[in-house]
């Protein structure tokens, strides 16, 4: 589909010039790992569970490490020496552990390849967990048709079995996509909460335990429909690795998991996040895990007419940095939103304009498009009325990840009526609707491809300033959501740590190997 | 068992309100919205939008929980008891236990002008795939078409030899059918006919309950088709039958 | 605007064909008087006012003339013998007439121009009158815009102090146009009720005191807002001819008027239609009042998918009567509706499709467009939803007259608060989409180019067939709205009169007078 | 003034309703939500839609008819009294009756991450066309942004000798932000230094009542902005200057 005459040069120069920020920013953090990627290669050797106060045996035994300045060589290096010099299977060292019979450090730290083979069992089961998890992914939409466009909903009561009544009863009602989004200020915990939980503030704690039962729950209804409903988390804040490897050994399919979204809207540490975020796609290039950006963030803070090129230029950072991970088009769950204030005038053609536009420069991605909520008031009518609009641009821009807007936008977290509402309008918008995008012509000269055109331009010119300053830089003077962000500032920033000469992960080993 | 209205977690008591007040959108008006909430029984009222319509005039969308339960158990459901059969079942049930046509005379009555709710009871085509009455092999289906007159409704039905009567009424506004709806019952007592004939009425506001009260024998509002009217409708005049 | 190419040729062979059939109508019509056409002629020769049963005057004496068999004479004749006998004033004459102490008949029936010499003050001193009501709207029309797209909304809460506390709060608000329906049944009163009214089923009585009352309301709110509000009523029912010559008194701005509505929605007998339309029409036309036509209604009855054509079919009709009684194409308010199930697949592009059609066939006429009524349930949300959609295929379609649709529209007549969020999801919509028309192009061969296509076809057909055999039979056949309608059945065909040769009507004579 | 909800006629009394219920939607459906309504004190409840939105639970729509009056003369409205100032006018009375900087430290607190309303009121170009505080001439505007913890809160309002403290809440949820305000207070006491400082609440779900319950100077919800907050915060500090 070429329906506004974008110039192909302007899109293989913002590309060019995205997969040069990201070049550089990855050569700056390619020294460091993060306390947060070690305890994920703990997860992903198998490592979970809590100790007496509750606290994640990942975290204890990277803190422990940390705390004995060595975590420079790897955690995988401190567990393979220990369970080279206590003789001990990793479950049973754990066992000791946990219960403060063991320590972690003063243990030999045995060469790489030695660290590989002591370490390859275990990671071993969970890599092919994760793959046999890809397969059944894949079994089940060889089975059952993907609609062009998904459904999706969100869930928030806090109660894990609360949610998975409301995800069931949007699923039922058409709904092809389930998020589960997190408790307020779970991304600023540098830890994942254990077990399943039932209670949390707007939004449900992420935690192994739940994702598994709402996978399981999620699966039965897909066998009764007949369609396969994707479920969703958040690989976001100062955890994201480990979130990751849970969703990849729970057979999550999506992932909320921007480059920068924690740098600007949870104020965490720049380095630590592009750090964190790389180590995450990888596994979720590995587990088959779609990504979603975080785009439509922007337009909830800045104005989403002036700021509509920071969405585009984003995306193109998003893409850059998904490809160094090794994320196919695919697997690139772009985010942009349905911002503009609706008393603007000719702001519905606006919009259109940056769908049809997110469409054609990304035609294999699978765009995910986020609903108004800025400018939805109280008025739980005219928001439902914007939706309306919301998901006409939708299907007339063949989006792929369609976020159902919720008329209580403005109040509460959504109530089951409100999804069950949410669907129903979506629903009926797409059949009626449902030839629309063949059937018009933008006019070649018109508002419309005219503005397209101009924010492609702008784009360009954005992506050119960060590559000539870098991307560090760009955040620090707030080119994106107006949020300016200090380098050394924010959260999380003693969680990186410059590597060793001799630094192993066995993880990112086997992952670089396995995706090249 | 006890149920509440459900938001988002088993007995939250959410619900939504909205109206208008005669009055200004201040914090006055607020306060009168929330007065109203707190009067109906409900906690934690929240104003979560409010706007001027005019001068005088606020407009309040409001959230709220619900104090109490009810028990479910204690309603008392006035609702049609025979089951509903298909056509063929109503067609086979009529050969075996009645022996003849029966014939069902239907109006849109009063200044009522609506058809489409009588039609879909009735006309052969039937609505939302549900076929109308006079698909049926052994019934004569009578329709009068709309604005048809009490008085004139029962001469038709008198002629006719109607054994069942089928009334529409779509227009409440007023209780402009509730007026309607009795006069004919009075009209069919003075006229001593009301035991020989079954009396139906429907219409997108009209229910079992309403129905009966006004002495109707049965009511049936939206959703309700040819075959639920004739099922009941057959069976009971079986039933009267025997009985006799 | 030309975008869906539609074939001109046909579009002037309906044209043709419902020229001709109205030809025959008229001509099977003209011998004939109504009762209500001689009630109009006394209302516009200034009687007014009832007796002491409430029997309004022009019903008495047009009643008297009746029941003397004289009736086929004219009232005009009847009058003016009654004034020239008696050598009273029509007033002095009315004073005695009403109290029982003279009568109407017996009187000796004037030739001609005497007659007309004798009624010629009085029908001045209203055609005067109306001639005034028309400067004074054109004088407002000259100082305030009419936006291209005009809201119309309803009051019909029976009380016509309510309705007017409602009609200012609907103006203030954005409203346009407001029409105050009537109440349920008065359409078969062979009389207009009197006086102002507090009580109603569904509407409020036309009354030429609620005109009143409501223009006056109307004008004070015009001048606050600087936007001439317009007001609506209906002349149809069987008192066609009275409403329009009230209307017309009391400067309405646009008259529910249909060549066949009363037959078909009413079973008014179709001979007392055509006579009475033609003759309201006359006076709309010297009032300068827009008709609005009924279209809409066949597809609340029939499916708005099989049976579009007999709305093109139809408004052809109309059309032709319309010139025939003298309305300029820029008072033909055309009507059709959004009325397809929103369950059907593409049923946003087959509406867009007709709306279209409407428009660029009737280029001049200011389209009634009329919102989705029949498929709204009691789920107000989902109502706002359709209205929505129903808001803009009115804005991509340039239509005229746009009725808004009401949330509640399943249950009640509109709430105060409806009407508030009708104005809004319109006003809105217009908004957001404001150069949306001048944007889009259709696809040449596509969905609604084809359908746009097929509905002209099947009118032609339609219309050819009425043609050749007639419409008296075309609505004994059921062809509109699926309904049957016998040639001497229905209400009110013992008001018909067949005129005597020495018929005067001193009304009609100076409207096809003037107009021609 | 009596007043009641105002459907299409004064004193209707017409409400709209709006909740799921965790049961079938069928008759008893429907007549548990009507028990609902009646037990909140409406008249002649009418559903006017319903639908199963799942096996086990129903949506239903619902009109009503509020039977009571409220006096509006009785309600007790806790709102702001001093009167709203222009810019130029509160920068005016900066200079006239306090002589020198007045220091506003805001931020959203807690784990509070919006910082879209605390930057509408302190931001340079403000919001809706209303300057923020940085733009006043004689205000020093300390806008330390979005999660700051009560404690960071405190220590930072003591570093740059705050007159007076702007919090900012949206995220309401299950009450975590009333924890977080009331903690605020207490922390502020606990250091002595709640009588030093004007303590403003605001927020989409916050009110000046609300605000003043838990022991804030004022409250400020939507379509509040930057002048409305100074002319209250100067206004109260020319007068507990003046008290004192
Ligand atoms: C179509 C329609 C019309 C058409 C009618 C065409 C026709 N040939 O029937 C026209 C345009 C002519 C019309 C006119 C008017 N209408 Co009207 N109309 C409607 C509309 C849009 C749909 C009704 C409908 O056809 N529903 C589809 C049918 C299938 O549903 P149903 O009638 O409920 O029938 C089902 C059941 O109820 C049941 N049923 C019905 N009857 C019977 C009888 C028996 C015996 C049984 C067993 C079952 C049964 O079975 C059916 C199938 O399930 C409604 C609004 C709406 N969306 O509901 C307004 C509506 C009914 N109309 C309304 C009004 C006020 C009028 C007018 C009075 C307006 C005016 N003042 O001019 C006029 C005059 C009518 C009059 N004198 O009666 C109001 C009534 C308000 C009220 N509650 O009192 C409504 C609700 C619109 C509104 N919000 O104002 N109308
Ligand atoms: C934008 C937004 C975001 C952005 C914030 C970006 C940013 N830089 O601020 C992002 C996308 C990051 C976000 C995230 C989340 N959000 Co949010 N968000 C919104 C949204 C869409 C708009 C809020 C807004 O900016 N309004 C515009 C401003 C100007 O209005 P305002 O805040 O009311 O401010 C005015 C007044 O209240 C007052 N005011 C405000 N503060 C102050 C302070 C003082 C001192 C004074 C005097 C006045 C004052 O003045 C302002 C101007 O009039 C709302 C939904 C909505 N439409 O309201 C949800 C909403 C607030 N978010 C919500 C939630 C749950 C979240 C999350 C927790 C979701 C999650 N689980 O991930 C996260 C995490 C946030 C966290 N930890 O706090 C919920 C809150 C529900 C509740 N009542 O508890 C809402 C209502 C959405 C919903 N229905 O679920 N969100
Ligand atoms: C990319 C991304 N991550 C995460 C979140 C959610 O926030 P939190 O990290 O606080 O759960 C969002 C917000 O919607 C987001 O877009
Ligand atoms: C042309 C026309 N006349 C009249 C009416 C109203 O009906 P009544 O004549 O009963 O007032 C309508 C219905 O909307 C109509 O379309």
């Amino acid at each position: 589909m070429n329906k506004l005459n974008l110039d192909l040069k302007k899109i293989a120069q913002c590309r060019q010039a995205a997969e040069e920020i990201a070049t550089t920013i990855l050569s700056h953090i390619e020294p460091y790992t993060t306390v947060t990627i070690e305890r994920a290669v703990c997860r992903l050797l198998g490592i979970d569970g809590v100790d007496g106060f509750d606290v994640p045996l990942p975290n204890r035994l990277v803190d422990d490490v940390l705390k004995n300045n060595t975590l420079e060589m790897g955690i995988s290096r401190h567990i393979a020496g220990a369970l080279k010099d206590t003789k001990l299977s990793l479950e049973a060292f754990l066992a000791q552990y946990a219960t403060d019979q063991i320590s972690i450090i003063h243990h030999s730290l045995p060469s790489a390849e030695e660290t590989r083979a002591i370490l390859e069992p275990y990671y071993r089961q969970s890599f092919a967990k994760i793959r046999k998890n890809k397969q059944e992914r894949e079994r089940y939409l060889h089975m059952y048709v993907t609609p062009k466009t998904q459904l999706y909903v969100i869930c928030a009561t806090g109660n894990i079995h609360e949610d998975i009544i409301q995800a069931k009863a949007a699923a039922e009602q058409g709904a092809d996509i389930i998020a589960v989004i997190r408790s307020t200020g779970q991304s600023l915990l540098d830890y994942v909460p254990y077990g399943e939980t039932t209670e949390g503030f707007g939004g449900t704690y992420a935690t192994q335990e739940n994702f598994r039962l709402m996978r399981q729950a999620l699966d039965q209804k897909s066998k009764d429909l007949g369609r396969y409903i994707r479920l969703v988390n958040y690989a976001s804040g100062l955890c994201m690795p480990e979130i990751a490897a849970m969703a990849a050994l729970e057979r999550l399919d999506i992932l909320l998991n921007d480059s920068m979204y924690g740098i600007i809207f949870r104020d965490i540490n720049m380095q630590r996040t592009f750090i964190d975020q790389h180590f995450s796609r990888m596994i979720n290039a590995y587990a088959g895990i779609i990504i979603n950006t975080g785009e439509d963030n922007y337009l909830t803070t800045s104005d989403a007419v002036s700021e509509a090129h920071t969405v585009l230029a984003s995306q193109f950072i998003n893409e850059a940095f998904a490809k160094k991970a090794h994320l196919k088009p695919e697997w690139m769950g772009l985010g942009h939103a349905f911002e503009i204030n609706p008393e603007i005038e000719d702001s519905f053609l606006i919009e259109l304009a940056q769908a049809e536009m997110a469409r054609e420069i990304f035609p294999d991605a699978p765009l995910k498009y986020m609903p108004p909520t800025k400018h939805i008031s109280g008025n739980i009518f005219r928001a439902y009325m914007q939706n309306t609009m919301f998901n006409m641009v939708t299907t007339m821009t063949d989006q792929s990840i369609h976020l159902l807007g919720m008329m209580t936008e403005a109040s509460h977290t959504p109530f089951l009526s409100d999804r069950y509402l949410a669907i129903d309008n979506a629903k009926t918008v797409q059949k009626a609707l449902h030839s629309f995008r063949d059937e018009i012509i933008f006019q070649p000269d018109g508002l419309i491809v005219k503005r397209a055109h101009e924010v492609l331009d702008h784009a360009v010119e954005m992506l050119e300033d960060i590559k000539a300053r870098n991307l560090f830089e760009a955040l620090e003077t707030g080119m994106f959501a107006s949020t300016r962000r200090g380098r050394d500032g924010g959260k999380g920033l003693e969680g990186v740590i410059k590597k060793h000469r001799s630094y192993i992960n066995v993880i990112s080993d086997i992952l670089e190997e396995e995706l090249r | 068992m006890k149920i509440k209205p459900y938001g988002d977690t088993l007995d939250d008591g959410k619900i939504q309100l909205s109206f208008t007040l005669p009055v200004k959108n201040d914090a006055k008006g607020h306060e009168a919205a929330k007065e109203i909430a707190k009067k109906m029984g409900l906690i934690d009222p929240n104003v979560v939008f409010s706007e001027a319509i005019s001068e005088g005039f606020s407009f309040y969308v409001m959230y709220g929980i619900v104090a109490f339960h009810i028990e479910s158990d204690d309603l008392v459901v006035e609702d049609i008891e025979t089951p509903v059969l298909t056509r063929e079942e109503i067609e086979m049930l009529i050969e075996e236990q009645i022996g003849r046509d029966v014939v069902f005379v239907g109006a849109s009555t009063g200044t009522d002008a609506h058809t489409v709710g009588i039609d879909a009871i009735m006309n052969m085509k039937g609505f939302a795939g549900h076929y109308g009455l006079e698909r049926y092999r052994n019934i004569k289906a009578y329709n009068l078409g709309s604005q048809i007159s009490n008085e004139e409704f029962v001469l038709q039905a008198v002629k006719l030899k109607a054994d069942v009567l089928l009334v529409s009424q779509t227009v409440t506004q007023k209780d402009v059918h509730l007026h309607n709806l009795v006069h004919l019952i009075e009209l069919l007592e003075a006229e001593k006919l009301r035991e020989h004939v079954i009396v139906i009425a429907g219409g997108a506001r009209i229910t079992h309950e309403l129905a009966k009260e006004l002495g109707y024998d049965a009511g049936f509002g939206p959703k309700k088709y040819a075959e639920d009217v004739a099922s009941f409708a057959i069976q009971e005049l079986i039933h009267r039958k025997k009985s006799r």
